[in-house]
C-alpha cells in the first residue's frame, strides 16, 4: 500500500508544525558548523536537503548512554527500581533512506531472542520520513549492499525531490498515514509525472553475495593486517554507524545507590573482548578490523539473512586515518 | 563478602560526651560488609583489646576499624592487637571520632552524622586492605658521628663504647670543637680544657673510632641501616706517619702573621700550625691560602727542616666511600657575626669584642695567658661592659629566639674579670636573666652577691667613642627607665648563637629538614628530640637548637643509644606502606610503559629500570621498579603514573576511590 | 643622562616651615633633570597627629595618597618630608603585610589595592643619580659635615629597608660626592625633639645641644639634615639649644638638597639659603662665603 | 522556614603536617564546623588531581587540600611536586569553568591547629555562601536517557 | 615531492630502513598515512598542504614497529613528537630516521641530536583560529567557559578518536581503562565526559606537542585540542619549558622548583 503526495516546502513546514503541536519531537539532519548533525528542528528550512549528518540517527533508538535501572542499598539489602524507557514519540525528518534502512539491522538483533523493551518503545515511537539522495560521495555505497538512494525500506514516509522544488511523499505505512493526518487537507494527491529530480548515482562496487562468498575463504589472508595497518584502534566508525549495535554494561555505584547504564562499545577497541585474566582473542588491530568487516558481510547474513550495512559511508567520513570501507570491501571482494 | 568488624571507642566522656556512640553503632551495623558493631568505654583498654581479639576469632573478621581516637596516637596498638587476634595487621584502619569529631564539634546531630560518615569511609577502605608484610632490610653497624664538638666526641665514644665501629668526622684540623677555646665553663668554674682533653684523647685511641680530622661529609646516599658515605679527607701536605708534632716546621715558617682562628685573631700562626697545644691530632697542616711555596712555587723551609721528612707538597685530597648504618649530627653552631651591630661600635673600636674572644683572654692557654688585656692597648681594662643579648630575641636585627647559653656565660665572664682585674668594675646590661639549671641561680647570685657584678636592666642603643674612651649609652628600666652614660675600656657583647654555616646544604643533602633558623629539625619537640624526620639519622647538640654543655653531652648520649638501639636488632623492619610497579601475565608484564616520568619525582631515588627478558634472555620490556628499602611511602610516583601501574600499598587507589565513594 | 621621571609627595612642610627645602629640591631635581611629578590631589599623610589618635586613619590616609599616585601611573613616589615618607612606607608595608589592615583600608577608601607605587625618601633618590653628580660639580663643597639622619629617613628597618639602621652612611656618600668631609660622629640617628619643637620646646633643646655638642667637638663646620623637623629643630631652635651649650653655636644647618645645590653651582636664591635662621656661612673659604641677611 | 544549605565539604591532606594539625586541633578544643571529610593519605604528592575530580562529580560543594609548609615535607618534597600539579591544574579547572572559590589550598603544619579549624570554617563558609554546586552535580544525570 | 620519492626509493633499496611512512593521497582530495615498503611504491608518497596529521603516532603502535627500522615523514610537530617520544624511552635513536621539510627543502635527521636543533629553528605550531579561539575562552566568564565546554563535551561520545590518533597517548593501558577502581566512567555522560578530557588534559600537560591531531580527529568536531594547549600553555607560563623540545628527560610535572609561585596556598 502506497499513495503519493505532492508537498510543497511551506506543506512540509505545516507538517513539522503540527506534529511538533502534537506533542511530538521533531529531529531531522542540520548543518552545524562544517558538520551535519541529527537534532530538534523547527522549520522544514533548517533541513540539510542533501549531504550525510556525521553521527547516525541511531541515538533516537539506541541512545549512546541508557539506563536500565536503578538500586538503593537499604541497609543489608539492595532495593531494585525498574525503569522505564521514557521517550517522547519523535518524527526523524529528512533523513537518509540508508539511514532509515539501518533500523532494521538493529532490530534483528535487539529482538533476535530477548525482546528489547528499550529499542522497541523507542522504535515503536519513531515514525521516520526519509529523504531521498540526489547527491553521494566517494564513501556512498549503499547500491553494493541492496540499497539505493530512494530506498523505501524502514520508512514511513519518503521525500523525493521535484525539480520544480517541492517533494514528492510517498507515504509507506500506517505511522506515516497518521504523521500525514495531522496536516491532511494541505496534501495534495499526486497525478500524472512528477518531474523528480534524479536520484544521485551511486556505481555499484562489488556485489555483496560474492564478497561473502569470498570471505569464506579469507579469513586468514594478510590483507586484513595490510588494510589495518593504519587503524588507530577508535570506535569512531562504530559509534557514527547507522547499524553498529554493540553496547557495554555498567554498573556505577557508590556505597549508598546504583545504576546500570547501557552504553555504545565498539568491537575496534582493544578492551572490547580483554578477558578479566589479561588473555586478549582479539589482540591485534587485524584482528579486530577483521571481525568488524566479517560482523557485517559474514555473520549478519548467516545469522539475520541480512547485511549489517547500509552503505551510508558514515564511518569512511569519520574515520581519523582514512579508512575508506567501501575500497576496502572491494579488496576484499576481489 | 568483606567480614568487617567495628569498634567505636567511647574514650571515657571525650566521644560520647558529644557523640551518639550508640547510633553511630547501629548504623555502622547497616554498611554494606559490617558483620559486628560494637561500642565501648576504653577501646585501649585490656578489656577493650581483648573484645576485638575476640569478635576477630568468633566473627571470623576479615577487617577491622576502630572508631575512637587518632591513628597517629593508636593505629600501632590496635594494628598490634589485631595481629595478636590473628588478623593481618594492616587489615586493621581507624576512624578518627575524637581529634577529628568530638573534640572539634558541638553536640549535635550533625557531629553524629559525621562520626557515621568516618566510620564508612574506614569500612569502605578496609574492604580494600590487603594483608602487608613488614620489610625486613639488613643493617650496617658502623655509625657515622659529624663534626668532632663535644657532642660528636660523646656520641662517637659512647656508641664506640657498646662495640660498633664509628666514624668521627671533623672539618678542622683538631677535634675539640667551641668547647676548646673555653677558658672555664659554668657553674663550675672548671678549666674546660682540663675535662675535655682527656675525652678527645680517648676519642683518638679508642678501638672503635676512626677520626677523620681535617675532613668533610661529600654526600649520604642510601637509607637506614644502609647508607652510603662520601668522605673527603683534605690533604694536610703532611704525613700523619712520619711526623711526630715537634713543631719545628711552625717554628720555622716565614709566614707568621696570619690571625689565629683558635684565638679568634687575637694573636697570629703559620701557615704551617697546629691549630691549638692540645690538638688532637697533634700534627700541623699547610694553610694552603697562605704558604709562600703555594703562593710563589718557593720556600718549603719546612720540607727542609722538617727532622723526620714528613712533609708532603705532593699530597692530594683523599675520596673515602663507607658503608654506614646510622649517622649522628653534631655539627655544633656558630656566634652571630657582631658586624650586624654597627650601633655597638662592633670593628669600629678595638676594645669592643665578643664572647668567644673573652674566652680567649680569660683562658690560661689564650694569647694573654689569662691575664684580662684589652686588645688596643693591652692595658687591663678597667670598667667593662657586658652586653647581654646581641642579637638574640630581637625580632628586627638578630633572631626571635633566646640563645640560651649567654646569660650563664656573661655572668661568668664578668666573675671570672672580676676575679683577675683587682678593683675592676663590670656591669651587664641585660632583658632578662635566665638561669634555669642545676647551680645556675646560684651561680648568677654569686656573681652579683660576692663578685659585685653590677647588673643593669634595659637594652643599649649605642656604643661609642669620646675623646679615647668607649661610652655605653643605655637605658635602665628600673630607674625608671632613666637613661644611662657609662664610660667603659671594654665591652663584650653577648653574640646570638646560630646554625653553623652550610647546615642548610648539609640538610639538604641529608635530606633532613630543619626551621627557619636553620637549625636542624627533631622529629617530634618533646617525644623525638634526638631523631630527625630522615629515618636512621639522629640529632646531637647545638645543631638542632641552642645547648650548653651539659645538655649537648646528654643529648649526645641520647643519640648514641639510639644508634645503639638500631644496631642491637638483628634486621631493620619497616612499614610496608611503599609504592609498588604492578606485574601483569605475559604478553603485558606490567600496565607500566617505562615513561619513567615517576623516577624524576621520586624523593628518595627509589625507582629503578628493570628489563623483562625471556628464557632466552631478550628483553621484551622495560619496566619501573621500586626498591623497598629506599621508598618511604610518600605516594608522588602514584599520581605522576598515567597507566596508574604504581601503587601505593596501605593507601591504594582503590582504597582512596572507596572513601570517595562514601561522600 | 636621560630624564628620571619620579613621582613627588610634597606634604604639608614643604609648602609650610620647609620651602627653603622645596626649592632647593626642585632647583637640584632640574639640575640633574630629575623630573618631579607631583601627586594630583594629594592628602594629608596623617604624621605627627594623625597616627598617634587612630591607626586606621595613620594608614588610609597615605594609602589614599599612594593609590592616586598610581593612578596616575607612578611606579615610585619620593617624599622628601621624612616624617612623610615614614608614614606613607609605614603603610605600604602594613598592607602588604597584614591582609586585615588591607581589607580594612579597603572598606574605607572603597577601592581594591593592588599594586602600590615604591616610596622613597630623598637622599634614596639622590643616590639613585649620585654618579651623575660628582661630573656637574662646579664649586667644590669644601666643608668638614656632620651628616644627621635623625629616626625617620631610616627607622624601623622592617618599614624603611634603606641603609644601615644604626649607622647609615648613604647621605655622607652623597655629601662626599660633591666634595665635603663627612665625620664619623654618634649622634647620626639620635633624636631631635621632633614634633615637640612646637609643644616642649626645652626638650628640643636639651636634644639639640647634645647633638651639635658631638658634631662641634668633632669639627663639624655644618650639620646636613634631610628632614623638616630635624631642621627646624636644629635651625629654628637653635636659640633653645645653644641655651643647653656651655657656649653658644652658630654652625649652619643645611639640607643635603642645599649642600649638593651650592657644590652645582646654583644660586643661593634658588636653593631658599635665605630663609635659615641660622645665617649660612663657613669659616674663610673660597666657597659659599657671603652671608645673606 | 527554609533551612539553611549546609555545603558537603571534602578534605585531602597529610598524614605528617595536616592531619596532625587537625589533630591538634582536637587536643587543643577548638571548634569548627562539621561539614568536613577528611581522607587521609601520606603525603600531598599522593594527591591525584583526580581526586579531587571525583570529590566534585561525587557531589562535594568545596574541596579542600592541605599538607606541609615547603621545607617541611616529612618526604622532603613531596609538597612541591604537589603544588606544582596544581599550579596547573588549577589553571585547567579555571578553564574549564570549575569554580576555583570551591577549591582552598593551604600548608598547614603539625603545630597549626588553630589554622586548621580557621582554615576549615572559612572554607565552609566560602562555599555555603556560593550556594550549592548544582552546576556539576546536575551534570550526574546529563547525557544519560 | 620528487626529493623525497628519491630518498624514500634509495633508503629502502639500501635496506637503510624497512618502512618509510608517510602521507599518500586519500578518499576525494584527502591525505591518508601510507607504510611504503617498497621502493617501487615510493612514488606514492605525497607532501603537501593536506599532510596534516602527526604520524608518529604510528611510531610505538606495535603492528608497526614489527616492520622494522623506519622513516617517517615529518611536519614540525612530528620532530616533537619523536624528542618527547625519546624523553620518555619509547623510542630508539637507531629505530628512526626523521624526513622533514624545512623551509622548502627536504632534510633527513638520524639522530636526536640533529631533530633537536631542527626543532629549535622552527617557530611554534599553534594556529592563529585556535590561538583566538583559547584567547577568547580565558576572556569569558568561567560560568561562560563551563557553558561552552559542557555543551561541547556533552556531545562526546567517548569514541577515543583524540586519544587513539595522539602520539603521547601511546599507555597500553590508558587511566580510561582502569577499572579497578573505575576512574573514569565508561558512560560518555556529561560528567564522565568532562572527566575523561580533564585527565587527558591533565596528563598532556608538560608532553603536548601542540599538533592538533586530537582535534582533527574527533569525528563530531569538539575542539578538544584546545584543552591540551592550554595545559601546555600554563606550563610553559609557569615553568618555562615545553613539551617536545628536548630528547632528555625534562619533564615540568614530575620535577619542581622551590621557589614556584604559591600565591594561591595559604
Amino acid at each position: 500500500m502506497s499513495d503519493k503526495y505532492i508537498v510543497s516546502e511551506t506543506v512540509l513546514g505545516a507538517l513539522i508544525d503540527a506534529a511538533a503541536r502534537s506533542g511530538r519531537r521533531i529531529l531531522g539532519p542540520k548543518a552545524v558548523a562544517e558538520r551535519i548533525e541529527i537534532t530538534e528542528i523547527k522549520t522544514a528550512s533548517e533541513l540539510a536537503n542533501s549531504g550525510q549528518s556525521t553521527v547516525s540517527a541511531k541515538g533516537t533508538v539506541f541512545p549512546k548512554v541508557e539506563r536500565l535501572l536503578r538500586y538503593r542499598f537499604e541497609g543489608k539489602n539492595v532495593a531494585l527500581e525498574d525503569v522505564e524507557p521514557q521517550v517522547q514519540p519523535t518524527v526523524l525528518f529528512g533523513i537518509r533512506p540508508c539511514e532509515a534502512r539501518a533500523f532494521h539491522a538493529l532490530d534483528v538483533v535487539f529482538n533476535w531472542d530477548y525482546k528489547d523493551k528499550f529499542f522497541n518503545t523507542r522504535l515503536a515511537n519513531t515514525t521516520v520520513v526519509a529523504m531521498s539522495c540526489t547527491q553521494a560521495d566517494d564513501s556512498c555505497f549503499c547500491t553494493s549492499v541492496g540499497s539505493r538512494p530512494d530506498d523505501t525500506a524502514g520508512s514511513d514516509i519518503l521525500l523525493s525531490t521535484l525539480k520544480a522544488g517541492g517533494f514528492v511523499a510517498e507515504v509507506l505505512t500506517d505511522k506515516g498515514k497518521a504523521l500525514v493526518a495531522l496536516a491532511k487537507d494541505a496534501f495534495q494527491p499526486l497525478t500524472g509525472d512528477a518531474g523528480l529530480v534524479p536520484p544521485a548515482t551511486v556505481a555499484p562496487a562489488f556485489d555483496a553475495k560474492v564478497l561473502q562468498q569470498k570471505l569464506a575463504a579469507k579469513f586468514d589472508s594478510p590483507l586484513w593486517a595490510e588494510q589495518s595497518l593504519r587503524c588507530l584502534g577508535c570506535g569512531a566508525c562504530a559509534f557514527v554507524c547507522p547499524t553498529c549495535v554493540c553496547f557495554d554494561i555498567q554498573d556505577e555505584a557508590d556505597t549508598r545507590q546504583g545504576q546500570r547504564l547501557r552504553a555504545w562499545d565498539s568491537c575496534g577497541m582493544r578492551m572490547f573482548t580483554l578477558h578479566a585474566s589479561g588473555h586478549n582473542p582479539r589482540d591485534k588491530q587485524s584482528q579486530r578490523w577483521r571481525q568488524r568487516v566479517y560482523h557485517k558481510f559474514a555473520y549478519y547474513p548467516e545469522r539475520f539473512a541480512t547485511l549489517g550495512c547500509v552503505g551510508c559511508g558514515k564511518c569512511s567520513r569519520a574515520c581519523p586515518v582514512d579508512m575508506n570501507l567501501k575500497q576496502h570491501l572491494v579488496e576484499a571482494a576481489e | 563478602m568483606a567480614r568487617v568488624g567495628v569498634f567505636i571507642c567511647h574514650c571515657g566522656e571525650n566521644i560520647a560526651g558529644t557523640v551518639d556512640v550508640n547510633a553511630v553503632a547501629k548504623a555502622a551495623l547497616d554498611m554494606p560488609g559490617v558483620v559486628h558493631a560494637i561500642e565501648y568505654k576504653y577501646m585501649c583498654s585490656d578489656p577493650g583489646q581483648t573484645m576485638l581479639k575476640d569478635a576477630i576469632a568468633e566473627k571470623k573478621l576479615d577487617g577491622v576499624v576502630v572508631a575512637a581516637c587518632s591513628p597517629r596516637m593508636h593505629e600501632p596498638t590496635f594494628r598490634r592487637t589485631a595481629e595478636e587476634g590473628g588478623l593481618n595487621p594492616y587489615q586493621c584502619e581507624m576512624a578518627n571520632l575524637r581529634e577529628h569529631c568530638s573534640w572539634v564539634h558541638e553536640k549535635a546531630p550533625p557531629t553524629t552524622d559525621k562520626a557515621i560518615d568516618l566510620v564508612r569511609l574506614q569500612v569502605e577502605k578496609v574492604k580494600r586492605n590487603h594483608p602487608l608484610k613488614p620489610i625486613r632490610v639488613p643493617i650496617t653497624k658502623k655509625a657515622l658521628v659529624l663534626g668532632g664538638g663535644i657532642a660528636g666526641i660523646q656520641a662517637a665514644l659512647d656508641i664506640a663504647n657498646t662495640g660498633s665501629p664509628v666514624l668521627l668526622v671533623e672539618k678542622s684540623p683538631s677535634i675539640g670543637g667551641h668547647m676548646s677555646q673555653l677558658s672555664e665553663t659554668f657553674p663550675t668554674l672548671d678549666c674546660s680544657q682540663c675535662i675535655l682533653t682527656p675525652r678527645m684523647v680517648e676519642a683518638a685511641r679508642h678501638a672503635n673510632i676512626t677520626l677523620y680530622t681535617y675532613s668533610e661529609l661529600e654526600k649520604l646516599e642510601g637509607f637506614i641501616g644502609n647508607f652510603k658515605a662520601t668522605i673527603r679527607k683534605k690533604a694536610r701536605k703532611i704525613d700523619e706517619k712520619l711526623c711526630n708534632g715537634c713543631g719545628v716546621c711552625q717554628q720555622k715558617c716565614p709566614v707568621k702573621k696570619i690571625p689565629d682562628e683558635f684565638n679568634e685573631g687575637l694573636s697570629n700562626r703559620a701557615a704551617i700550625y697546629v691549630p691549638f697545644p692540645q690538638a688532637v691530632p697533634n700534627k700541623p697542616v699547610i694553610d694552603l691560602a697562605n704558604c709562600t711555596y703555594y703562593k710563589t712555587g718557593k720556600c718549603k723551609a719546612c720540607e727542609k727542616l722538617c727532622p723526620t721528612k714528613a712533609i708532603r707538597f705532593d699530597q692530594e685530597d683523599q675520596i673515602e666511600v663507607h658503608d654506614i648504618g646510622a649517622v649522628v649530627l653534631a655539627t655544633g653552631y656558630k656566634t652571630m657575626p657582631v658586624s650586624n651591630f654597627s650601633e655597638y661600635g662592633y670593628g669600629k673600636y678595638k676594645d669592643v669584642i665578643d664572647g668567644m674572644k673573652f674566652e680567649r683572654l680569660a683562658s690560661a692557654s689564650g694569647p694573654t695567658g689569662g691575664a684580662i688585656r684589652r686588645p688596643s692597648d693591652g692595658n687591663a681594662p678597667q670598667h667593662v661592659v657586658f652586653i647581654a643579648c646581641a642579637g638574640s630575641r630581637d625580632r628586627l636585627k638578630g633572631v626571635p629566639y633566646c640563645s640560651k647559653i649567654c646569660c650563664m656565660y656573661t655572668a661568668k665572664h664578668a666573675m671570672l674579670y672580676q676575679h683577675k682585674v683587682h678593683g675592676g668594675t663590670a656591669t651587664v646590661f641585660y632583658m632578662d636573666v635566665r638561669a634555669a639549671g642545676k647551680n645556675y641561680d646560684e651561680f648568677v647570685r654569686r656573681a652579683v652577691e660576692d663578685d659585685g657584678v653590677k647588673y643593669v636592666r634595659g637594652r643599649v642603643s649605642r656604643v661609642y667613642e669620646d675623646n679615647g674612651q668607649l661610652v655605653v649609652k643605655g637605658v635602665d628600666t628600673l630607674l625608671g627607665g632613666e637613661q644611662v652614660e657609662i664610660r667603659a675600656d671594654m665591652v663584650v657583647l653577648a653574640t646570638a648563637v646560630q646554625a653553623q654555616d652550610g647546615a642548610e646544604e648539609l640538610a639538604q643533602t641529608l635530606h633532613v629538614s630543619y626551621d627557619p633558623y636553620k637549625f636542624f629539625a627533631e622529629a617530634h619537640p618533646k617525644l623525638r628530640p634526638v631523631e630527625t624526620n630522615t629515618a636512621g639519622i639522629f640529632l646531637a647538640g647545638a645543631c638542632q637548637a641552642p645547648r650548653d654543655i651539659p645538655e649537648t653531652v646528654a643529648q649526645a648520649s641520647g643519640a648514641a643509644v639510639k644508634v645503639a638501639g638500631l644496631f642491637s636488632q638483628p634486621e631493620l623492619t619497616r612499614e610496608p606502606i611503599i609504592a609498588v610497579v604492578d606485574r601483569q601475565p605475559p604478553p603485558v608484564f606490567s600496565h607500566c610503559v617505562g615513561c619513567f616520568l615517576c623516577k624524576s619525582a621520586c624523593p628518595y631515588q627509589a625507582i629503578e629500570e628493570e628489563s623483562i627478558k625471556n628464557r632466552q634472555g631478550d628483553v621484551l620490556k622495560v619496566v619501573a621498579k621500586v626498591n623497598p628499602g629506599l621508598c618511604q611511602g610518600c605516594g608522588t610516583c602514584v599520581s605522576t603514573c598515567r597507566t596508574k601501574a604504581i601503587d601505593l600499598q596501605g593507601f591504594s587507589n582503590e582504597q582512596v576511590f572507596a572513601e570517595l565513594m562514601c561522600i | 643622562m636621560s630624564s628620571l621621571k619620579v613621582g613627588y609627595y610634597p606634604g604639608c612642610s614643604l609648602v609650610g616651615s620647609s620651602r627653603d627645602f622645596a626649592e632647593s629640591l626642585h632647583a637640584v631635581a632640574e639640575a640633574l633633570s630629575i623630573e618631579l611629578c607631583e601627586i594630583p590631589e594629594w592628602n594629608c599623610c596623617g604624621a605627627s597627629s594623625g597616627h598617634m589618635i587612630d591607626h586606621l586613619v595613620s594608614i588610609a590616609l597615605p594609602i589614599n595618597v599612594l593609590l592616586k599616585a598610581r593612578k596616575a601611573g607612578m611606579e615610585q613616589v619620593m617624599a622628601p618630608c621624612a616624617s612623610c615618607y615614614n608614614r606613607l612606607a609605614t603603610a605600604s608595608h602594613e598592607v602588604a603585610t597584614s591582609a586585615k589592615t588591607r581589607q580594612q583600608v579597603e572598606e574605607v577608601l572603597q577601592t581594591k589595592i593592588d599594586k602600590l607605587p615604591k616610596v622613597m625618601n630623598v637622599i634614596e633618590l639622590l643616590a639613585q643619580v649620585a654618579d651623575s653628580i660628582g661630573p656637574k660639580v662646579t664649586k667644590k663643597f669644601e666643608q668638614t659635615v656632620a651628616c644627621y639622619y635623625g629616626c625617620l629617613l631610616v627607622r624601623p628597618a622592617k618599614v624603611t629597608g634603606f641603609d644601615k639602621t644604626e649607622d647609615p652612611v648613604e647621605m655622607d656618600k652623597l655629601v662626599a660626592a660633591v666634595g665635603g668631609k663627612p665625620i664619623d660622629w654618634n649622634f647620626k640617628t639620635e633624636c631631635c625633639g621632633a614634633s615637640f619643637s612646637i609643644s616642649r620646646t626645652c626638650v628640643v633643646g636639651r636634644l639639640g645641644a647634645k647633638i651639635m655638642k658631638d658634631a662641634i667637638d668633632r669639627k663639624a663646620e655644618a650639620i646636613v639634615v634631610a628632614c623638616p623637623m630635624c631642621h627646624s629643630n636644629l635651625d629654628l631652635r637653635r636659640g633653645e639649644v645653644n641655651r643647653h651649650m656651655e657656649k653658644a653655636t652658630d654652625v649652619p644647618v643645611l639640607f643635603i638638597t642645599q649642600v649638593i645645590g651650592l657644590a652645582l653651582g646654583i644660586p643661593e636664591k634658588k636653593l631658599g639659603l635665605a630663609r635659615h635662621f641660622v645665617p649660612v656661612k663657613f669659616p674663610a673659604k673660597p666657597v659659599a662665603t657671603q652671608v645673606v641677611q | 522556614m527554609a533551612e539553611q544549605f549546609e555545603p558537603k565539604m571534602t578534605a585531602f591532606v597529610c598524614n605528617w603536617c595536616t592531619y596532625a594539625g587537625a589533630d591538634l586541633t582536637g587536643t587543643s578544643r577548638i571548634k569548627y564546623q562539621a561539614n568536613v571529610r577528611v581522607i587521609r593519605l601520606p603525603c600531598t604528592g599522593r594527591i591525584d588531581f583526580m581526586m579531587v575530580l571525583k570529590a566534585f562529580s561525587r557531589g562535594s560543594d568545596g574541596v579542600i587540600i592541605s599538607g606541609c609548609h615547603p621545607n617541611d615535607c616529612h618526604y622532603t618534597s613531596g609538597n612541591y611536586h604537589a603544588r606544582r600539579r596544581w599550579m596547573v591544574f588549577r589553571d585547567l579547572l579555571d578553564f574549564v569553568g570549575i569554580d576555583l572559590e570551591r577549591v582552598t589550598f593551604s600548608w598547614v603544619s603539625a603545630a597549626e591547629g588553630a589554622k586548621w579549624a580557621e582554615l576549615v570554617n572559612e572554607a565552609t563558609n566560602k562555599v555555603r555562601a556560593l550556594g550549592p554546586y548544582k552546576e556539576i552535580q546536575q551534570l550526574a544525570a546529563v547525557g544519560i536517557d | 615531492m620528487e626529493e623525497l620519492h628519491n630518498k624514500a626509493k634509495e633508503l629502502l633499496s639500501s635496506g637503510a630502513v624497512k618502512v618509510v611512512m608517510g602521507y599518500g593521497k586519500g578518499t576525494g582530495e584527502s591525505r591518508r598515512p601510507i607504510f611504503v615498503r617498497m621502493a617501487e611504491r615510493a612514488s606514492d608518497l605525497v607532501v603537501d598542504s593536506g599532510c596534516t596529521q602527526n604520524l608518529a603516532t604510528y611510531l610505538t603502535k606495535a603492528e608497526v614497529c614489527a616492520l622494522g627500522r623506519m622513516a617517517i615523514v615529518a611536519i614540525p610537530s612530528t620532530l616533537r613528537s619523536i624528542l618527547q617520544l625519546a624523553a620518555e624511552k619509547q623510542l630508539r635513536e637507531e629505530n628512526v630516521i626523521a624526513l622533514a621539510v624545512i623551509d622548502g627543502q627536504l632534510r633527513e635527521l638520524a639522530t636526536f641530536d640533529a631533530i633537536e636543533q631542527a626543532v629549535a629553528t622552527i617557530p611554534d605550531a599553534i594556529s592563529e583560529a585556535d590561538r583566538t579561539m583559547i584567547d577568547k575562552l580565558v576572556a569569558m566568564s568561567v560560568a561562560e567557559r563551563r557553558a561552552f565546554w559542557a555543551a561541547e563535551l556533552n556531545r562526546c561520545v567517548k569514541c577515543y578518536a583524540c586519544r587513539s590518533s595522539c602520539p603521547m597517548c601511546y599507555c597500553e593501558r590508558c587511566t580510561m581503562d582502569c577499572n579497578r577502581p573505575q576512574w573514569i566512567p565508561v558512560a560518555s555522560h556529561a560528567i564522565g565526559n568532562i572527566e575523561y578530557h580533564m585527565v587527558r588534559a591533565m596528563h598532556l600537560a608538560g608532553r603536548c606537542v601542540e599538533c592538533g591531531t586530537c582535534g582533527k580527529a574527533c569525528p563530531i568536531g569538539i575542539p578538544v585540542h584546545l584543552l591540551t594547549f592550554f595545559a601546555e600553555d600554563s606550563v610553559r607560563r609557569q615553568f618555562g619549558q615545553k613539551g617536545g623540545a628536548s630528547a632528555k628527560l625534562d619533564y615540568a610535572m614530575s620535577t619542581f622548583k622551590p621557589d614556584d609561585k604559591e600565591e594561591f596556598i595559604r
